[in-house]
Order: structure tokens, then C-alpha cells, then sequence
């Protein structure tokens, strides 16, 4: 193996001991960098505090519910944390996981670039996400307390509710500009900061992805913007718009919150998929089956995504037309998902397979993201959704798909990633048990609730019918077998982060351009140039002298 | 780097801009005369046409577009597009008997 | 892009083209912004044709057509303080920015008579006046007050964009030869144009 | 685990059984293909790996297959769903009102209550009205959900030939007691209807309208 530094380059102090400002050390020379890899790391720590919060939420609201009626919580607090716990798991954690964190910190280095093409917009971002998620969070402590709407804040209720409604969509406002703002900033690095000899079809899958998700970060967030703004609106000032009560329409609010939500699904997905893409072909040593299929199939998803908002609304009472069509869109959609999922398989065949932990969460990813999409299907078959319409089926099917998806490929990308940010090896075996308690855990937690669903669970129900009990007893056991999961997990990258043993420069064999750069990276990346000739997933080093098919 | 490296700027003369302005002062008169006729349904089609057009000039002519790279004019239709998607699409509950 | 910089300077690498197309992309977000907003107004006139007709009735056209004409003319002049700009004529460029400052405060002073003069009718959000008018015409008016609203905010976004240039023209940050952040602000101020374009026969003309 | 309780159950039971199954298969498929790959060749079996090219015709294959599945169960949902926007003109009109957090229902005849009788074999046509916020009428048994809108009315039909008691609940989230927001539909004998009928529209001083016969 290779050490931290190309052999015959002299080793430089990385980006972690040199600041781009006047404060050589200390908070300040990190919260005021425009590095793009400080900025990262700022996302990284953040997202994990807020990420935390919400998990505790998610915790509480699975013990409140490990038993009908009363168990910890009032009916309001419920309520209020489901609340939270979607605007921060989705605002704070899903949606920036991967292109905030990660993308920030690789995608200048994975197309050769010094940093990203608007630095000081960068680091706006990065303080309008922790504003914002700080106003979501403070809501709490003020009088009347947090939202209690949900986090779609579906009008009316939320023009009526006497809740904190008003920092939840302020919050929420904030964060999709901060959004709107890395998708500006990547889709122009991109144009603009690509390596020369960097073309288009040279680009690794995860720049790809970041690339298509930037598009639908810029165009459909400001739907949301506006259309919360208009929440907001109605709520102080007593314009007439959603609230039916002066004419407006409930079900447009849904239309226009669809609009831009169904393809944050997208936002939250393709990321993941991208960064699937770039593991597989690591860890088996073979170039990825159909690049281009995986390519194309990614802009499939951008462009049949912006089409299907209305399969949320099914029991909306929309026209039969809207119905057949929607209903339509949603199945040629899961298409490019199935073809993405049977090419990364197909490149395992006859691959040199190393089972290491970013390996097996992409396997748990692949099985998951499969189950969230199978489910899927099933929800988009109309007479079926009519049924399973806001039950506990749909809260299973969502979680299997942004966090047995998203959430997984966030933490493949931390275990894959942070030996070559931080410069050091976490432990191998503890992070491998880590997994599979995690995957575990996570299955034990949300299986239960696709039956439930079916048998008639509906979704945010504070108290329920003695009949369910046994599922949720089983969900709440396995929520708590998660958690055990998650702080193995967390604990090991943070100790391995700290204290573990220096990194190699190359420790999974990785042919994109972020492993040929020194661990953990210099202030602008390169020393000298890269060389970018060959594609990004080339192999052929390894391969056995040729047995070419047909 | 890629896309299109050159970087010679276009010097849009002032007596061009008073043209294009001329231009748009005629169609707002056109328009706001046309809205004084009854024509039922056509009245917003007509107004919203003749809005689009003073728009093409204002992108054009103000905003530069002619003289900006081909890649401009694609990000500018896959913006449009993806409004009219919204729209339209949207449209397929309401235009419909519910 | 190679051989500039190194260490502790961070560079933030000079690329006009880039900035203009990273405005771009700004722009399409106001645009989808103010999207969201023409689809719920398209909506609302399909479903409650006849109260949007009489609604609009009551929208003083000539308050309309003068500021579409300010707007139109306050858009040429930020484009020809560009081409000024570019002739190395920096006085003239700075007078034309303020031509256009001073027609965004026609637009506003206009559009405060107009808005006053609709409170003093009793139509405002939640007045019992307006409460007591058809669902149509709430919508027509709540929406008729958010977008203009919106639209303003985005005027007076405009202005500190347009003062801000000139403190960096004073400055010497912009020149004949780095004059990017002038043709951006010019193009943000194009869009508010471009919104006005479609609001002014939407609100006004569309009996 | 099912029982048809409604005209819908066998229905949309079927198709999300023949979703399921076509799933498993599938999923079985590609878990157990990871998992032998895995082990098969994993480093220390298979130390150097094969170039594969790419294949079209299999990339067509498992474009072409997934899409002829999946129209079909886009149509079975179709016209599943057709079935339960075809309401029939005989049905009992009841008018459905939600407020925080109970249901009501009305007769035709004026009568309320705020359980729902009706009788088997009876379609039952529910107009939903909300006075507050947004709801939504859920019977899990018969498969049938409709959200509840403040000044929109929509509306569903069910028809249930097997008398018993079946859960009313409200599926949209509408504010701190929507969990509590149960009722319930008693499809009862056609005769034990009637005398029902007749006995509370009489107590509440109403013509009994209508009886079990409308079928």
C-alpha cells in the first residue's frame, strides 16, 4: 500500500492545519474559511448535531408507541415531534447529506479543480443552513411551542394551528435557498472548473448525480419557497390564497408542495445512487456495467420525476384524468431505477470483491432502496394507494427509501471518505458489526409498519388500537437495536478520526482523482496538475490478461 | 476548464437600445389598446402573446442573450420548460371534472 | 489556470463568464419563484373566471401603464450604463444608474398611491369590505397584493443592488475592464422588468 | 387475514398480492445474486477480476421485462380504482361531516347520528364535508379512503354484504386528538336495518324515508 504522499512529491500541510484567512487556528479560521473541504467538514459537523437531535425525536416517538394510549409523551408533544422530526431529517440531514458534505468536499477535487467557483457563496450557504436549522430547533423553547402541523404543513391546518408555525417555515425557507444556492454553485463549478482533459463522459457517476440534482435543487426549490412564504402570509397577515375559509384551495397547496417535494425525493435519492456507483466498481475491481445506461437513466429520473407530484394525492379527490396519468408517469418511473439497480449488481459478477464496511452499507442500500421501491409500486397502483394512502405503510415505504436508501449511502460515503479527509483509519472489524446491527435494527424497525399499514394503521396517530400493539413493539425494539447501532457506528468513525491509525493515500484502490491526491488533501488540492486521460472507473490493471465476451 | 474559454465582450450600441425601447413602448400601447376591445377569451390570449413578445426583446436585446453562448439559451429552455411542466401538468387535475 | 497562486492567499479565480452564468441560475430561481405564483393565479382565474373579471375591473389601468413605461425605460438605461461602462465612460454609466434608480422611486411612489388608494377603499387583506366580496375576488385581491408585493420587494432588492454598484464604481472595483457585477445587477433588474411584463396585462389589462 | 368485507376488498387484496408476489420474486432474486457474488468471488476466492463488456441486448431485456410488469399493474390499479368512481344511482346518500375530531352523519331524511347503520347489500354513496381543517374517511375493511375538504365535497361508495362492525378513522393528520377521531360503520341484516331506522327516525320525530329494499 501507498503512504500518505505520492512517492516522489514532498508532503504538504494539508487543508487541515493551513487557513485560507488571517486566524491560523481555532474556530475562527474554520467558520470564516472558503475552503471548500473546510466547508465540508463545517456540513459534516453540523448536519451530525442536527441529525442527532433528530434521531433522539425519532426515538421518542418510537417509545411513546410502544404501547396504546399514554406511554412518556402528551398528545401535543407527539405531535410536535414528528413535526421536527421530519423538517430536520429531511431540511437538515437527507437533503444536504451527501451534496453538502461530500460533494463539497470531493467534487472540485474529482474534477480537478482547485475549489468551487463561487468560494464566499459557499460558505453563505453553510451559514444559511446553520440559521435556519437553528430557527427550527429554538422553536421549541418558545411559548406555545414548535409546529405541530407535520412537515408538509398542509393548509388549513396550518394556517389555524396555534403552534410556533411561523420559525418552521421561515426555517424551511432558509434552508432551501441555502439549498438553491450549492446547486448554483455546483452546476457552474461544474461548467466552469471541469480539468481540461476532463469531458463530459469522463466525469464520475457522483459528479453526474451531483449535477442533475443541482438542476432540480434550482428549479423546483423556489416552488417551495413561495409557496411556504404564501403559508406564511396567510398566517400573519390574513391574505386570502390556500385557507378555504376565504375561497382558497387546500388541494392546490398540495399541487404546489408536491411540485417541488416529489423531486426533492430526487434531490435526496440520486446523490446516493451516484455515490453507489462510484463504490461498486472500487470494491470489485471492475469497471461499471453500463456507464452510460447509469448515466442516462439518472437523467431519466431528473426529468420523469418532475412529473409524477400528484401520486401524494391520490385521495385528494383530483380528476380521473390527473388519476390516469400521474398514476401512469409513476410506473414508467420506477423503470431507470430497476435498470440502475440490475447494472450495479451485474457489476459484481466475476468482480474481485473486497467486503469492506462501505461495501456492505451499498449492499444494505441496494436491498432497501429495492424494498422502497418494490413498495413503491405498490402505492402507485391506484385502487391500492386508495387504501394504503396515509397509513403506516407509506411512512415504511419513505423511510426505506430516504433512509435505508439516502441515509445508508451517507454513511457508506463516511466510512468510504473519511479516511482521506481526516488522514486516518477507522477501526475495520468494529465498523463491519456496526453494520450489521445498523441494517438490523433498521430492518426490525420498519418492516412491521408495512403490515400494520395494510391492516389499517393510519400515519401520525398518537394512540392506536390495541390489535397493532405487537408490531409496534416489535418497531420499537428495533429502533432501539438501530440506535445501539448508530452510536458503534459514530463512535468508531470519531474515535478512528482522532486517534486511529494514519490512513493510507489509496486505501480501497479507488481510480477517481480524490485518491490521487495526498491524504488528507492540501489547500488547493493538487500539486501539480492531474492527469486525467483515462476514464473514471478503469480497472483493466487489475484484470486477468483478456477473455472478452462476444 | 471547459466549455467556452473566449471571453470578448459585445459593446451594444445606445442607439440600439432606444430602438429596442421605441419597440416595447409600441406593443404596450398595442396592448393596452387591445384590452379596451371585447374580445372574450382572445382578450388573454392576445395579452399574454404580446407579453411573451416584449419578453424576447427584454432577454434578447437588454439581457444579452443574443450575443451569449449556445449553452445559455439551453439552460434558459430547461428553466422555461420545466414552468410550463408545472403549469401544465397541474392542469391536468383542474381542467378536468373532478 | 495553472501557475498563479500558492499557500495561504486563497484564490478566488476571476471568471466573468461564470458569474453571469452563475446570475443566471439565480435568476431562474426569482423566475420559478414568481412561477409558483402564476400557476396558483392561473389556477384561481380557471375555476372563478367571472369574479376575476369583475375584480380586475376595479385596477386602475393608467397607474399600470406608467409604471410599465417607467420600468421599460429604467431597464434601457441599465443596459446602456453597461455599454457606457464599456466605452470607459464611467460618468456617464454612474448618471445612467442613477436615471434608473430614480425611475425604480417613480415605480414605487406610484405603486404606494395605488395601494393606498385601495386600503382607503376598504380592500385590503381581512377587511371586512373585501370578506364580504364573492371567494373569487378575495383570491383576486390576495393575490393581486402579494405579487405586486413581491414584485416591489424585488424593485428595492434592485435599488441596493444598483446603490452597491456604485459605491464599487467609486471604489475602482468596477472599470471598463471588470464591470461583471454591473451587467449582473443590470440583469436582475432586466427580471424584475421581465415579471412586470406579465403582471401589468394579468392585473390590468384582462377585464 | 382478509376477509372481503366490501365490493373493493377482493380487488385491490389481489392486486396488492400480485405486486407482492412479483416483488418477493425479484427481490429474492437480486439479494440472493449480491450475496453469491459476494462469496463467490470475494478477493481471497477470486484474486483477479473478468472484464465483462457491455451488453445491449440484456440491458433491453431488463428495460422491456420490468416495463410490460409494470403497466400491468398500473392497469389492474386503474381499473380497480374505475370500480369505486363508478357510484351507483341507487346508493343511500349519506352526508358526511368532520369537524375536530368527530364524525357525523346524516340520512336523507334529516337523520343524525354520529355512528354510521346501514344495510348489507345496501351501496352507500358518503358525501364528505369538513367544518374545520382537512380530514380524511378512512374504513380500512373496505378499502376505501376519501380526504375530507373544508369547501370542496367529495365523495365515495362502498357496498358490504357481511354484516358486522368495521373502524371509521381519520387518515389525514388534522391536529392533537386526530388518533382519537374513530367511529364506526355497523353493516347490519336488511330487516334489523329497517326496524332500526324506523325506531331512531321516529325518536328524532323524522319520516323514515327510505328501506333496506332499495338494492
Amino acid at each position: 500500500m501507498v503512504t500518505g504522499a505520492l512517492p516522489n512529491e514532498k508532503v504538504e500541510p494539508s487543508y487541515l492545519e493551513v487557513s485560507t484567512n488571517k486566524y491560523k487556528k481555532g474556530l475562527l479560521s474554520w467558520i470564516l474559511s472558503v475552503d471548500h473541504k473546510r466547508i465540508g467538514v463545517l456540513y459534516l459537523y453540523s448536519m451530525m448535531a442536527f441529525f442527532s437531535v433528530a434521531v433522539v425525536f425519532g426515538f421518542l416517538i418510537r417509545l411513546e408507541l410502544i404501547a396504546p394510549g399514554k406511554t412518556i409523551v402528551e398528545a401535543q408533544t407527539y405531535n410536535q415531534l414528528f413535526t421536527l422530526h421530519g423538517i430536520i431529517m429531511i431540511f437538515l440531514f437527507i437533503i444536504p447529506g451527501l451534496p453538502a458534505v461530500f460533494g463539497n468536499f470531493f467534487l472540485p477535487i474529482m474534477i480537478g479543480a482547485k475549489d468551487v467557483i463561487f468560494p464566499r457563496l459557499n460558505l453563505m450557504s453553510w451559514y444559511m443552513f446553520v440559521f435556519g436549522g437553528l430557527f427550527a430547533v429554538v422553536s421549541m423553547l418558545l411559548p406555545g411551542g414548535s409546529a405541530d402541523t407535520g412537515w408538509m404543513f398542509y393548509v388549513p391546518y396550518s394556517v389555524r394551528t396555534t403552534t410556533n408555525v411561523l420559525p418552521a417555515l421561515i426555517a424551511a425557507f432558509i434552508l432551501g435557498f441555502s439549498s438553491i444556492l450549492t446547486g448554483l454553485n455546483f452546476i457552474t463549478t461544474i461548467h466552469r472548473m471541469r480539468h481540461p482533459d476532463m469531458s463530459w463522459f469522463k466525469m464520475p457517476l457522483f459528479v453526474w448525480s451531483l449535477y442533475a440534482t443541482a438542476w432540480i435543487q434550482v428549479l423546483a426549490t423556489p416552488i417551495i419557497g413561495i409557496t411556504l412564504a404564501l403559508v406564511a402570509i396567510e398566517r400573519t397577515l390574513g391574505v386570502g390564497i390556500f385557507d378555504p375559509a376565504l375561497g382558497g384551495d387546500p388541494v392546490l397547496y398540495q399541487h404546489l408542495f408536491w411540485i417541488y417535494s416529489h423531486p426533492a425525493v430526487y434531490i435526496m435519492i440520486l446523490p446516493a445512487m451516484g455515490l453507489v456507483s462510484e463504490i461498486i466498481p472500487v470494491f470489485t475491481r471492475r469497471s461499471i456495467f453500463g456507464y452510460k445506461f447509469i448515466a442516462f437513466s439518472s437523467l431519466a429520473i431528473a426529468f420523469f420525476g418532475s412529473l409524477v407530484w400528484a401520486h401524494h394525492m391520490f385521495t385528494a379527490g383530483m380528476s380521473d384524468a390527473a388519476m390516469f396519468v400521474f398514476s401512469f408517469i409513476t410506473f414508467v418511473l420506477s423503470i431507470p431505477s430497476a435498470i440502475k439497480v440490475f447494472n450495479w449488481i451485474s457489476t459484481m459478477y466475476k468482480g474481485s470483491i473486497q467486503a469492506d464496511p462501505p461495501f456492505l452499507y451499498t449492499l444494505s442500500f441496494i436491498f432497501q432502496f429495492a424494498i422502497g421501491g418494490f413498495t413503491g409500486l405498490m402505492l402507485g397502483a391506484l385502487s391500492v394507494n386508495i387504501h394504503l394512502q396515509d397509513t403506516s405503510f407509506v411512512v415504511a415505504h419513505f423511510h426505506y427509501v430516504m433512509f435505508g436508501g439516502t441515509g445508508f449511502g451517507i454513511f457508506a460515503a463516511m466510512h468510504y471518505w473519511m479516511p482521506k479527509m481526516f488522514g486516518r483509519m477507522y477501526n475495520l472489524k468494529v465498523a463491519t458489526w456496526a453494520w450489521g446491527i445498523v441494517t438490523f435494527g433498521y430492518n426490525m424497525l420498519y418492516m412491521p409498519l408495512f403490515v400494520m399499514g395494510y391492516l389499517g394503521m393510519p400515519r401520525r396517530y398518537y394512540d392506536y388500537l390495541p390489535e397493532f400493539q405487537p408490531y409496534h413493539v416489535v418497531s420499537t425494539v428495533g429502533s432501539w437495536i438501530l440506535i445501539v447501532g448508530l452510536i458503534i457506528m459514530f463512535g468508531n468513525l470519531w474515535i478512528g478520526m482522532r486517534r486511529g491509525p494514519k490512513a493510507p493515500m489509496n486505501p480501497w484502490g479507488g481510480e477517481t482523482l480524490e485518491w490521487k491526491v495526498q491524504t488528507p488533501p492540501i489547500l488547493e488540492n493538487f500539486h501539480t496538475v492531474p492527469d486525467v486521460h483515462a476514464g473514471p472507473y478503469d480497472y483493466s490493471k487489475y484484470e486477468a490478461k483478456k477473455e472478452t465476451t462476444k | 476548464m471547459s466549455d467556452h474559454q473566449h471571453e470578448e465582450s459585445h459593446v451594444i450600441e445606445y442607439g440600439n437600445y432606444i430602438f429596442i425601447w421605441l419597440g416595447l413602448l409600441a406593443f404596450t400601447g398595442i396592448t393596452v389598446t387591445v384590452s379596451g376591445i371585447n374580445l372574450g377569451n382572445w382578450t388573454i390570449v392576445i395579452a399574454l402573446f404580446i407579453a411573451c413578445v416584449k419578453s424576447w426583446y427584454v432577454l434578447n436585446y437588454f439581457m444579452h442573450m443574443k450575443y451569449e453562448d449556445i449553452i445559455f439559451k439551453v439552460f434558459i429552455a430547461t428553466a422555461l420548460f420545466t414552468f410550463f411542466i408545472f403549469l401544465g401538468f397541474t392542469f391536468w387535475d383542474y381542467s378536468f371534472t373532478r | 489556470m495553472s501557475a498563479t497562486d500558492h499557500a495561504a492567499v486563497h484564490h478566488v479565480h476571476r471568471d466573468d463568464y461564470g458569474s453571469r452564468m452563475g446570475m443566471w441560475l439565480f435568476l431562474f430561481t426569482e423566475l420559478i419563484l414568481f412561477g409558483g405564483l402564476f400557476i396558483i393565479y392561473a389556477v384561481y382565474r380557471f375555476v372563478h373566471q367571472q369574479e376575476f373579471h369583475l375584480a380586475a375591473q376595479e385596477l386602475n389601468t393608467t397607474i399600470g401603464l406608467i409604471n410599465t413605461i417607467a420600468l421599460l425605460t429604467s431597464s434601457m438605461t441599465a443596459a446602456m450604463s453597461i455599454t457606457a461602462m464599456q466605452k470607459g465612460n464611467v460618468r456617464f454609466s454612474k448618471a445612467l444608474i442613477w436615471v434608473t434608480i430614480g425611475f425604480a422611486f417613480v415605480f414605487m411612489v406610484n405603486k404606494y398611491f395605488e395601494w393606498g388608494a385601495k386600503i382607503s377603499h376598504g380592500i385590503y387583506p381581512g377587511s371586512k369590505d373585501l370578506l364580504a366580496k364573492p371567494e373569487g375576488e378575495i383570491l383576486y385581491f390576495g393575490l393581486y397584493y402579494v405579487m405586486t408585493g413581491l414584485h416591489t420587494l424585488h424593485v428595492i432588492i434592485g435599488v441596493i443592488f444598483f446603490l452597491f454598484i456604485l459605491r464599487q464604481i467609486k471604489q475602482g472595483k468596477i472599470a471598463s475592464d471588470r464591470y461583471v457585477r454591473l451587467e449582473n445587477s443590470a440583469l436582475y433588474w432586466h427580471l424584475v422588468d421581465l415579471i412586470w411584463i406579465f403582471l401589468f396585462p394579468l392585473f390590468y389589462l384582462i377585464h | 387475514m382478509f376477509s372481503s368485507a366490501s365490493n373493493f376488498t377482493d380487488n385491490v387484496d389481489a392486486v396488492f398480492l400480485y405486486i407482492t408476489a412479483l416483488s418477493l420474486i425479484v427481490l429474492v432474486g437480486i439479494t440472493v445474486a449480491m450475496i453469491y457474488f459476494v462469496i463467490r468471488y470475494s478477493r481471497k476466492r477470486n484474486p483477479v477480476p473478468t472484464h465483462v463488456e457491455e451488453n445491449l441486448a440484456l440491458e433491453v431485456l431488463w428495460t422491456a421485462i420490468p416495463l410490460v410488469l409494470f403497466l400491468s399493474m398500473f392497469y389492474f390499479g386503474w381499473v380497480g380504482y374505475k370500480d369505486m368512481r363508478n357510484i351507483p344511482d341507487n346508493a343511500l346518500q349519506i352526508k358526511v361531516t368532520a369537524r375536530m375530531w368527530q364524525w357525523s352523519f346524516e340520512y336523507p331524511n334529516g337523520l343524525k347520528t354520529d355512528t354510521l347503520y346501514v344495510a348489507a347489500g345496501m351501496p352507500v354513496r358518503t358525501e364528505l364535508h369538513s367544518t374545520d381543517v382537512s380530514h380524511a374517511f378512512f374504513i380500512p375493511a373496505f378499502r376505501v379512503k376519501k380526504d375530507v375538504y373544508p369547501n370542496k365535497v367529495n365523495d365515495l361508495w362502498f357496498q358490504s354484504d357481511k354484516v358486522g362492525r368495521y373502524d371509521i378513522a381519520c387518515a389525514e393528520y388534522c391536529g392533537l386528538n386526530h388518533s382519537g377521531m374513530y367511529t364506526a360503520v355497523h353493516i347490519m341484516e336488511p330487516a334489523d336495518f329497517d326496524a332500526w331506522y324506523k325506531a331512531t327516525s321516529a325518536k328524532a320525530g323524522l319520516q323514515p324515508l327510505l328501506t333496506a329494499a332499495v338494492k
